[in-house]
């Protein structure tokens, strides 16, 4: 396990990065915001790699939590796309500009 | 003298004018033009008797103890006092103090004496003019400012009188004030004044810091007499006593010239006073002949002491005189408007009035300023005869033939040529006589600057018997002319009363050489401005008597060969000397040159302020960090994009920056 | 105390300990009420009635009132949860800005969405469940509680910035909020995860040992510094800091009024809790690791926020840069990070609440429906139609730039001050220097107040009922009432903004004891 | 003086424009009564303090008082000394927020900081021989802009509450001893000033009050953050923290102020700034753009050109003078040294306001803008005796700071009327006026009299010992000054000429342009009653403290002298024992009083 330790991390790393550059580069918000999931989740990788390797409770306690509440704002935010989506906007990020500067 | 009756008198002096001024300016111009008519000359009139009695109650008094000092009241002190805790500090510190001296008084007198007739005359001459009142509230006030000026015994109160003169003055000049020209002239006199001002403090400061006493203690005074006491040989200057007998003397005894010159119209400062013709003729006499400009004399005389100290300031006080003399005399050879040329007589009188204080004749300045005071205000009064009767015509080309129809007047105004000219009998020969003859004594330089003083006698008969030849002598020559009628009782007798006292006070200090010396004058004055270091020799005197009388006649033989007999073309000097008759003619282009050396150039410096500086560097210097503000925001107002895709990247971009430098710092 | 709280054993929480209930309780209370909301909801017809925002009101004033027991009772220990969670008197500082701010806008919430047509039920809910997250954040001692408050406090915000949903600049609003918000999130749980696993630790006194030890030997470790980092980033995108204020000014511009004034006070007094409390204490030992980053963050902010507010057109977007501006001066005094900065920032955040929610509480009174106020030319000769309500803003504009007689000018003073007594000139100076460009677009607002020419059809717009300045000739027949709370409130911020303008030791004084503990 | 008559004065205008606001259906009669009224106490309670005021302060020697923590300080006597001081603590952290974990006191050095010395500040008020007159000058002035308020104007009430605030902050910056409550007051009194500013003028006020706003709080808060300076270094090399002034100033006795170190350029060796220094300059930055000397002056002509008559009148009359004020009280006290490192800069500023100002009034077509240049150049005269440094100089200035507050209020009641009868600014449409409206023409004479340095009037006095002080400390400056006094008669005659002499001369003169002809369509034009009540007593003054200077010095002179022996102190001297260099007083040379 102490092995692969930095493995799990470089791992998580990478998939916070992906998540990182896939907010960055889709338009379509349902994309973005599984690639924000994806984030939390590389962040849930992390808390728990670390917590087998601190021998601590909390990281994988912070882990559920964090699943939790990725869950509830997965909620919040279908159903706010789903109005957006229904108030007439096609699901393209970049139409959604209209305030600026 | 008892003070409380010098006090109190000295206040009726002051305070009469004062009075008179008040009344007219609080009730703005509102009181009938009849009480007025009494209470304008009255007052003065009034202030007259006052200095009456105290000049008999002077006479009463031996030589030595005729003068005295008076304080009216604190006027300012910044000094603190030692206690509590604190050293004691000097400060500036002046009252309102009034010298009676046989100086002051003799001022007073002439200040009073003719400018209460001036006054009598001004009843007649202005009586249609719709601002009357107004016209003898600045008449008072004038009167009001030249006593405090001559009575003054502090320095701050002499500066204050200075000034207020040149207020008084700028009122007057330009009393009709909706002729532009009179504004301009009033305010180019009230600007040259003020230049003059400027030199007096300057060098009231330069007293006022550098004194000391017997002790070498710096005595901070602006005391007149307190600074004469201490100002003599041997006096404690301040240390920096530099070449030519004393830099810092010096430089006071320049300073103060600066506001003699300004006042008494001397080279450099002396181009507003053919301007100021502008004002009434009253106007004249009282400022430019009689009062206002000989107060540089005054100056020079009351501050002897320092002049004395200052050979070098008095030696350019002479030679400015001398050549302000000569210039103006040129100059009223070839002016036409007949109030000009009496007042370029009257620069070039003044010039010799200060060359003689500047040589030192300290006694025979005053005495000309005396009698000059007689004569020329009698010319300006004359010349005023003459102008009503023409209804504002100035010019000596329009008149011609007055002698018939004015005969008073003309006589007047022939007696005071005489007397200007120095013929003998008429005031003006004594006392030009007695400033020639010490000039020649102490002059510095002598002979050549005496030389110059003697033929300014020949320009002066010249010039003032060519206005009497062309206006009064002749055919009329103009409609004006034709109907000429004598002036009324009231601005003849002024006149006639001041002709006969040019004709009868030269008497008063008869003092050549090998005759009865009559010396009332000067033995007067003696007790403040001493005696002269030298008298001419008897054969010099004689000389110079000579030589300035011959002279004289000269001058008015020119005058007759040429305008009364034509045997001397008129256009001989245009003709033959153009250049010299076209300096003359331009009063030496001073005006020019001072537009183009001293008016351009600041109106330019503030057109520019006003045109360039303000808008575009001052307002610019805002302006161009609000626009860069504005530039600024509209620049970064674009990173927020509106495109969340951006935004999100910029968030990127910024963490990984900070974690890029973090990892920068730690390796 | 024990004994009186103590719980019946039917409780299903009964192994927590009471004290541990009663040091959490206005979090409880207020999370409480949320619930009884959502209940009281159904059972009350939907529209036009006042049942919700009375209950809203009473519920904050009751956690308020518990807020106060608690800060007069002074627990000597004022941890709880082991740890987790503190009720110490910066908490409650904190909290009692945040309930304040709260009760303002529930108060001011009837009247606007009456106006603006948009009475639901959840907004009530909605706005206790985000106020519960922001007491749960002012105490949070643990990183995860840190994490929970934030989202807590997040998601109900998100739907609120959506919360008028036939129009498009609130639907683009929360769909920024959202996915920025919970980018945003992904950074500051990733930089928890590296500090949790770098210390082993969640709770901040164990990390704050830790670091304390690494400190003194002078080592500091660079991936506990990257989860720092990474944790400041997600924090400064609540305080909306630049550079990472991206959201801010489309949010609050797009947000109805009503959310925007409880957004940029309340959110930003409880990030900032969290931040000093993070700052100043926990992270005190790397304090010569964060200071310069977080000076230029402060920099940033201030340059930024003010000069791009100077180029705008919408006074919501003014009021969001200048919250950009203010979050800058706040962190000044993180970044002085010396107990008097700590002080200068609370001193500021309750001005701030003060100042920011007048200025927003005038917007929502001005807004009507189908639009809020947010163009300049809305309050266009506002002081000829209501001369009070235009005082009162200006005065919230001279406020916010910091002028004297004004709660603001305190605040920046004690800012300064600390800054200056720390050695750190140059925050000073770029702080006033940004203040004087402020001034450009704060006193626009009230040029445009009091010179220019109203538009026709903003005539429309409600007044003051009873408490106009110069008579009631200027409450014209179209214009609605916008009911005596509203009114109040606005009055009320005015009042504040002056009396603590005036006699600022109101609230330094209950600064002075203050003690900032994380477990 | 047993009632707290400062704030009894700092009150009464509050209270009356609280009473203005309480009174929502008050007749335009009645708020200008009330208005006028409450001035009306404000100038009697000035007055009430004239008279009870010592010309000769009882104790030139008010110990230090304060929490000292150097024990020498005790023993040390404050240089200026205040009278009427009332003392209120308004601030007080006794304990600060001294621990934020127990980490931090546990030893670990490295981390635990010293807790911040306490911040007190306090209501403390008090009045010298400076401001007594100042606060004269601002009662009379207001009640004068109260006599000129019109009756008609547009909201009359908010006009007057907002004139009553600006009084009682104008007040609360001339009284206030403490440097917070100074700088409360200080910006303060920019709120109502700014709102009178934007709501009332010509059409152009928005930019002007921006512009105003803008430059003076850009100034004044380097100030602020040098308030804060002076409490920290002062305090770091006394142990004094604090803000209270006579403190400060007592405690500057004992702070070092050494040039160390120099750096050259040009080839001279210039001493680097020290702390003080830069303090001294932040101060003098607010004050200079407040007075304002040129270059610091952008926002004046804009500022006076665009205000209302009854609004300039305390506006230029007073608040111009605050700047003045601070560079005497705070400037001179606070950074003895570095007045005189800097006495040139400033000197050379005050002389380019003086020749600039006058220059750029002599270039105006507007008459607004003429007066509003002649009092940059009478103010840069101010300043030019406050960096003489000497008791001339400096009583010269406060007596100038009283006339130029009088000149100036009056210049601008009469051009205000002549805008307000013509409506016209331009000098070129106006012409002869004096045909039309004699009694204005003279009163209008009186008066550029006086803002030309007439003798025997005011401002004479003022430049005089202005002049006199400067002389003392550098001649080449005093002369180049006095060509400001020349041209300012160039100037002023070029107003009051313009406008009152010449042809007689209206905007749309008509077709019958002949004297008469207009003068028939004027009508009555001249002054109006009211008018002349407002300007008599401004003329009045300006005749009689030129003829009788002495009563303003008699209470100046000693403050005057303390602020200069406050400025001459040196590092670590007694204040009191520093006047070695005192000139000795010899009591039979004092006066110009010796008669035989």
């Amino acid at each position: 396990m102490t092995g692969l330790f930095p493995g799990f991390l470089i791992l998580s790393a990478a998939m916070f990065s992906v998540g990182a550059v896939g907010v960055l580069v889709r338009r379509n918000p349902l994309v973005v915001f599984m690639s924000i999931e994806l984030m939390l989740n590389a962040a849930n990788l992390a808390l728990i790699t670390y917590a087998r390797y601190t021998h601590t409770m909390a990281g994988q306690v912070f882990a559920l939590i964090v699943i939790a509440v990725a869950a509830s704002e997965v909620v919040v935010g279908l159903a706010l796309i789903t109005g957006v989506y229904r108030s007439g906007h096609k699901l393209n990020l970049d139409e959604l500009s209209e305030m600026s500067e | 003298m008892n003070p409380t009756l010098i006090l109190v008198l000295s206040a009726i002096v002051l305070g009469l004018p004062t009075a008179g001024f008040a009344v007219s300016a609080i009730s703005a111009g509102r009181l009938p033009h009849r009480l007025v008519a009494w209470t304008g000359p009255g007052v003065i009139l009034g202030a007259f008797v006052a200095t009456l009695i105290i000049f008999v109650a002077m006479l009463q008094q031996p030589a030595s103890s005729r003068g005295i000092t008076v304080v009216f009241w604190h006027w300012l002190n910044t000094s603190v006092a030692s206690g509590h805790g604190v050293a004691a500090q000097t400060g500036f510190n002046a009252n309102f103090s009034i010298r009676i001296d046989p100086l002051s008084v003799l001022m007073m007198l002439v200040i009073t004496g003719i400018g209460g007739l001036i006054h009598v005359y001004s009843v007649g001459y202005m009586a249609e003019d719709p601002g009357f009142n107004r016209f003898f509230a600045y008449m008072n006030i004038f009167i009001t400012s030249m006593l405090l000026l001559v009575m003054s015994n502090t320095l701050v109160f002499l500066v204050i009188g200075w000034a207020m003169v040149a207020f008084a003055s700028y009122a007057l000049i330009a009393f009709w004030y909706e002729r532009r020209s009179a504004v301009v002239a009033g305010r180019k006199a009230f600007v040259t004044q003020v230049i003059g001002d400027v030199g007096l403090y300057l060098g009231a400061f330069l007293i006022f810091l550098n004194l000391r006493g017997a002790h070498g203690q710096l005595l901070h005074t602006v005391n007149m007499q307190t600074i004469f006491a201490n100002v003599g040989p041997g006096a404690h200057f301040h240390d920096g006593l530099g070449p030519l007998g004393g830099g810092m003397v010096t430089a006071i005894g320049i300073l103060l010239f600066l506001g003699a010159a300004a006042k008494s119209a001397q080279w450099p400062l002396h181009t507003w006073l053919p301007d100021a013709m502008e004002g009434p003729t009253p106007v004249s006499a009282l400022i430019h002949a009689a009062t206002m400009v000989t107060a540089g004399v005054y100056l020079v005389a009351r501050f002897h002491p320092i002049y004395q100290q200052a050979p070098v300031a008095a030696g350019l006080v002479a030679f400015i005189g001398i050549g302000t003399a000569m210039m103006a005399g040129i100059i009223g050879c070839t002016q036409y408007d007949i109030k000009r040329v009496i007042a370029y007589s009257t620069m070039s009188q003044i010039g010799l009035m200060i060359f003689a204080v500047g040589v030192g004749a300290y006694s025979a300045g005053m005495f000309q300023f005396f009698t000059h005071a007689c004569f020329k205000a009698l010319l300006f009064l004359a010349a005023g005869n003459v102008i009503h009767a023409l209804h504002d015509d100035q010019d000596i080309r329009l008149m011609g033939g007055l002698s018939k129809r004015m005969k008073a007047t003309f006589v007047a105004f022939t007696v005071g040529s005489l007397a200007l000219a120095g013929i003998p009998i008429f005031a003006g020969f004594f006392s030009k006589e007695e400033l020639l003859g010490s000039g020649l004594a102490l002059g510095p330089a002598v002979p050549w600057l005496w030389v110059v003083g003697v033929l300014v006698n020949v320009l002066t008969s010249f010039y003032i018997f060519r206005v009497v030849w062309i206006a009064f002598r002749g055919e009329p020559r103009s409609e004006h002319a034709e109907h000429a009628h004598e002036a009324p009782l009231l601005m003849l007798l002024p006149v006639l009363v001041l002709a006969g006292l040019a004709t009868v006070v030269g008497f008063l200090n008869v003092d050549f050489a090998g005759f009865a010396p009559i010396t009332l004058f000067s033995a007067f004055l003696k007790p403040v401005l001493g005696v002269p270091a030298a008298t001419a020799s008897d054969t010099a005197g004689a000389l110079a008597l000579l030589a300035g009388f011959l002279l004289s006649v000269g001058g008015i033989v020119l005058v007759w060969a040429v305008y009364g007999r034509g045997l001397i073309s008129r256009e001989l000097v245009p003709n033959h000397l153009p250049w010299l008759y076209q300096l003359s003619f331009r009063k030496f282009y001073w005006d020019e040159i001072y537009d183009v050396a001293l008016v351009r150039p600041t109106v330019s410096l503030a057109t520019v302020i006003r045109r360039v500086i303000e808008p575009e560097v001052m307002d610019g210097a805002l302006g161009g960090i609000r626009d860069s503000i504005a530039a600024l925001a509209d620049d970064f107002r674009t990173f927020q994009t509106g495109f969340l895709k951006d935004y999100a990247t910029w968030f990127f971009f910024f963490a990984v920056v900070g974690l890029v430098i973090l990892g920068l710092r730690l390796s | 105390m024990t004994t009186l709280l103590s719980l019946p054993p039917w409780f299903p929480l009964h192994f927590v300990p009471a004290s541990n209930l009663v040091g959490i309780l206005p979090v409880l209370i207020v999370g409480g009420g949320s619930v009884l909301v959502l209940l009281a909801d159904l059972a009350v017809p939907r529209r036009g009635n006042l049942v919700l925002p009375v209950i809203s009101g009473v519920v904050v004033l009751g956690a308020l009132g518990t807020a106060v027991g608690q800060w007069i009772l002074n627990a000597t220990n004022p941890v709880v949860f082991n740890g987790a969670f503190a009720d110490d008197r910066f908490a409650l500082f904190a909290d009692f800005v945040v309930l304040l701010t709260a009760l303002a806008v529930i108060c001011l919430s009837p009247g606007y969405l009456r106006r603006r047509g948009m009475e639901e039920g959840e907004y009530y809910i909605l706005l206790l469940a985000s106020l519960t997250g922001m007491l749960v954040l002012s105490g949070a001692t643990n990183l995860i509680v840190i994490f929970l408050g934030v989202e807590l406090l997040s998601i109900p915000l998100y739907v609120l910035a959506g919360f008028a949903r036939d129009e498009p600049l609130s639907q683009e609003a929360a769909m920024k909020y959202l996915l920025l918000g919970g980018f945003a999130s992904g950074f500051l749980l990733y930089g928890m995860a590296l500090i949790y696993g770098e210390t082993g630790h969640t709770g901040l006194a164990a990390i704050h040992q830790q670091l304390l030890q690494g400190a003194l030997s002078h080592s500091f470790d660079p991936m506990l510094l990257a989860g720092i980092a990474l944790l400041s980033v997600g924090l400064l995108f609540k305080v909306s800091a630049a550079p990472f204020q991206w959201w801010t000014p489309d949010v609050y511009q797009g947000s109805p009024a009503i959310v925007t004034t409880f957004m940029s006070v309340a959110t930003k007094v409880a990030a900032f809790a969290v931040f000093l409390r993070l700052f100043s204490a926990t992270l005190a030992p790397y304090r010569s690791e964060w200071e310069v980053p977080i000076a230029v963050v402060a920099i940033i902010s201030m340059v930024f926020g003010n000069l791009v507010a100077v180029a705008q057109t919408s006074v919501k977007r003014v009021l969001a840069y200048s919250g950009i501006a203010q979050a800058g001066y706040i962190l000044i005094g993180v970044a002085v990070g010396s107990p008097d900065g700590t002080q200068a920032a609370l001193y500021y955040l309750a001005a701030y609440a003060f100042m920011n929610t007048g200025a927003f509480a005038v917007l929502t009174i001005l807004s009507q429906r189908g639009e809020d106020c947010d163009r300049y030319s809305q309050l266009a000769g506002l002081w000829r139609r209501q001369p009070l309500l235009a005082g009162l803003m200006a005065l919230f504009m001279l406020s916010l730039a910091g002028f004297p007689m004004t709660v603001g000018f305190f605040g920046k003073f004690f800012l300064f001050s600390a800054a200056i007594h720390d050695g750190q000139l140059p925050l000073a100076i770029w702080g006033i220097l940004t203040s004087a460009v402020s001034l450009f677009y704060y006193l626009r607002v009230i040029l445009v107040m009091f010179t220019a020419v109203p538009d026709a059809d903003s005539d429309t717009a409600p007044t003051l009922a009873g408490l106009s300045l110069e008579g009631t000739a200027v409450a014209s027949s179209t214009a609605a009432s916008v009911g005596i709370p509203a009114g109040v409130v606005v009055v009320l911020a005015g009042v504040g903004t002056v009396v603590l303008g005036i006699f600022p030791a109101l609230i330094y004084t209950l600064l002075q004891g203050i003690t900032v503990v994380h477990g | 003086m047993n009632w707290p008559i400062l704030t009894v004065l700092l009150l009464v205008p509050v209270a009356g424009a609280l009473l203005l606001l309480a009174l929502p259906g008050a007749r335009p009669g009645a708020i200008r009564a009330i208005l006028m009224a409450v001035t009306a106490v404000t100038l009697g309670l000035s007055c009430v303090l004239l008279v009870v005021f010592l010309a000769v302060p009882t104790s030139g020697t008010a110990k230090l008082s304060g929490t000292a923590n150097g024990q020498a300080l005790s023993q040390v006597h404050s240089p200026v000394t205040f009278q009427f001081q009332e003392q209120v603590n308004w601030l007080h952290s006794g304990a600060s927020l001294s621990q934020v974990h127990p980490a931090f006191n546990e030893g670990n050095n490295a981390f635990n900081q010293a807790g911040p010395p306490p911040i007190n500040f306090s209501y403390h008020v008090g009045v010298d021989g400076l401001s007594v007159w100042l606060i004269a000058l601002a009662g009379l002035l207001f009640l004068v802009a109260a006599v000129v308020l019109s009756r008609k104007e547009e909201r009359l009430r908010s006009f007057a509450v907002l004139m009553l605030l600006s009084e009682a902050g104008v007040i609360g910056v001339l009284t206030s001893l403490d440097l917070v409550l100074f700088y409360f007051f200080w910006e303060a009194a920019l709120i109502p000033l700014y709102f009178l500013m934007i709501g009332w003028g010509d059409e152009r006020r928005g930019r002007s009050a921006l512009k105003f706003i803008i430059y003076t709080v850009a100034g004044s808060l380097f100030m602020l953050l040098a308030i804060i300076g002076v409490y920290f270094v002062t305090g770091a090399q006394t142990g004094v923290y604090t803000f209270d002034v006579p403190t400060l100033i007592a405690a500057q006795s004992f702070v070092q102020s050494t040039h160390a170190t120099t750096f050259s350029l040009f080839g001279h060796s210039f001493p680097a700034l020290n702390p003080q220094d830069w303090l001294f300059l932040a101060f003098a930055l607010a004050f200079a753009i407040k007075v304002p000397l040129v270059p610091f002056h952008g926002w004046l002509p804009d500022a006076y050109a665009s205000g209302k008559t009854p609004f300039l009148v305390f506006f230029t009359g007073i608040v111009s003078k605050l700047g003045a004020f601070g560079f005497i009280r705070y400037n001179l006290t606070l950074f003895p040294q570095a007045s005189h490192l800097f006495q040139p800069l400033l000197m050379g500023l005050a002389v380019a306001s003086i020749l600039y100002g006058a220059l750029a009034a002599l270039a105006q077509s507007d008459i607004k803008r003429t007066v509003a240049y002649a009092s940059i150049s009478h103010l840069g005269f101010v300043v030019l005796g406050i960096f003489a440094l000497n008791i001339d100089g400096l009583n010269g200035a406060i007596i100038q700071m009283v006339n130029h507050g009088l000149i100036i209020a009056a210049l601008f009641i009469c051009v205000g009327i002549f805008e307000a009868r013509f409506g016209t600014r331009r000098l070129r449409d106006l012409g002869g006026l004096a045909k039309a409206m004699p009694v204005m023409a003279g009163i209008f004479l009186v008066v550029a009299l006086a803002g030309l340095g007439m003798p025997l009037m005011n401002s004479f006095v003022g430049e005089f010992l202005i002049l006199l002080g400067a002389f003392q400390v550098s001649p080449a400056w005093a002369v180049v000054a006095s060509l400001g006094v020349i041209l300012a008669a160039w100037y002023m005659l070029r107003l009051y000429q313009g406008l009152t002499q010449g042809p007689l001369r209206i905007p749309g003169g008509g077709d019958d342009s002949t004297p008469a002809a207009i003068l028939g369509r004027l009508g009555r034009v001249d002054l109006s009653p009211v008018e002349i009540v407002a300007l008599a007593p401004l003329v009045g003054l300006m005749i009689l403290i030129g003829v009788y200077p002495g009563p303003i010095i008699r209470y100046s002179r000693y403050s005057a002298d303390q602020y200069v022996r406050a400025a001459d102190r040196s590092t670590g001297q007694d204040p009191v024992l520093s006047t070695a260099s005192a000139r000795i007083i010899r009591p039979d040379q004092a006066g110009g009083k010796s008669s035989r």
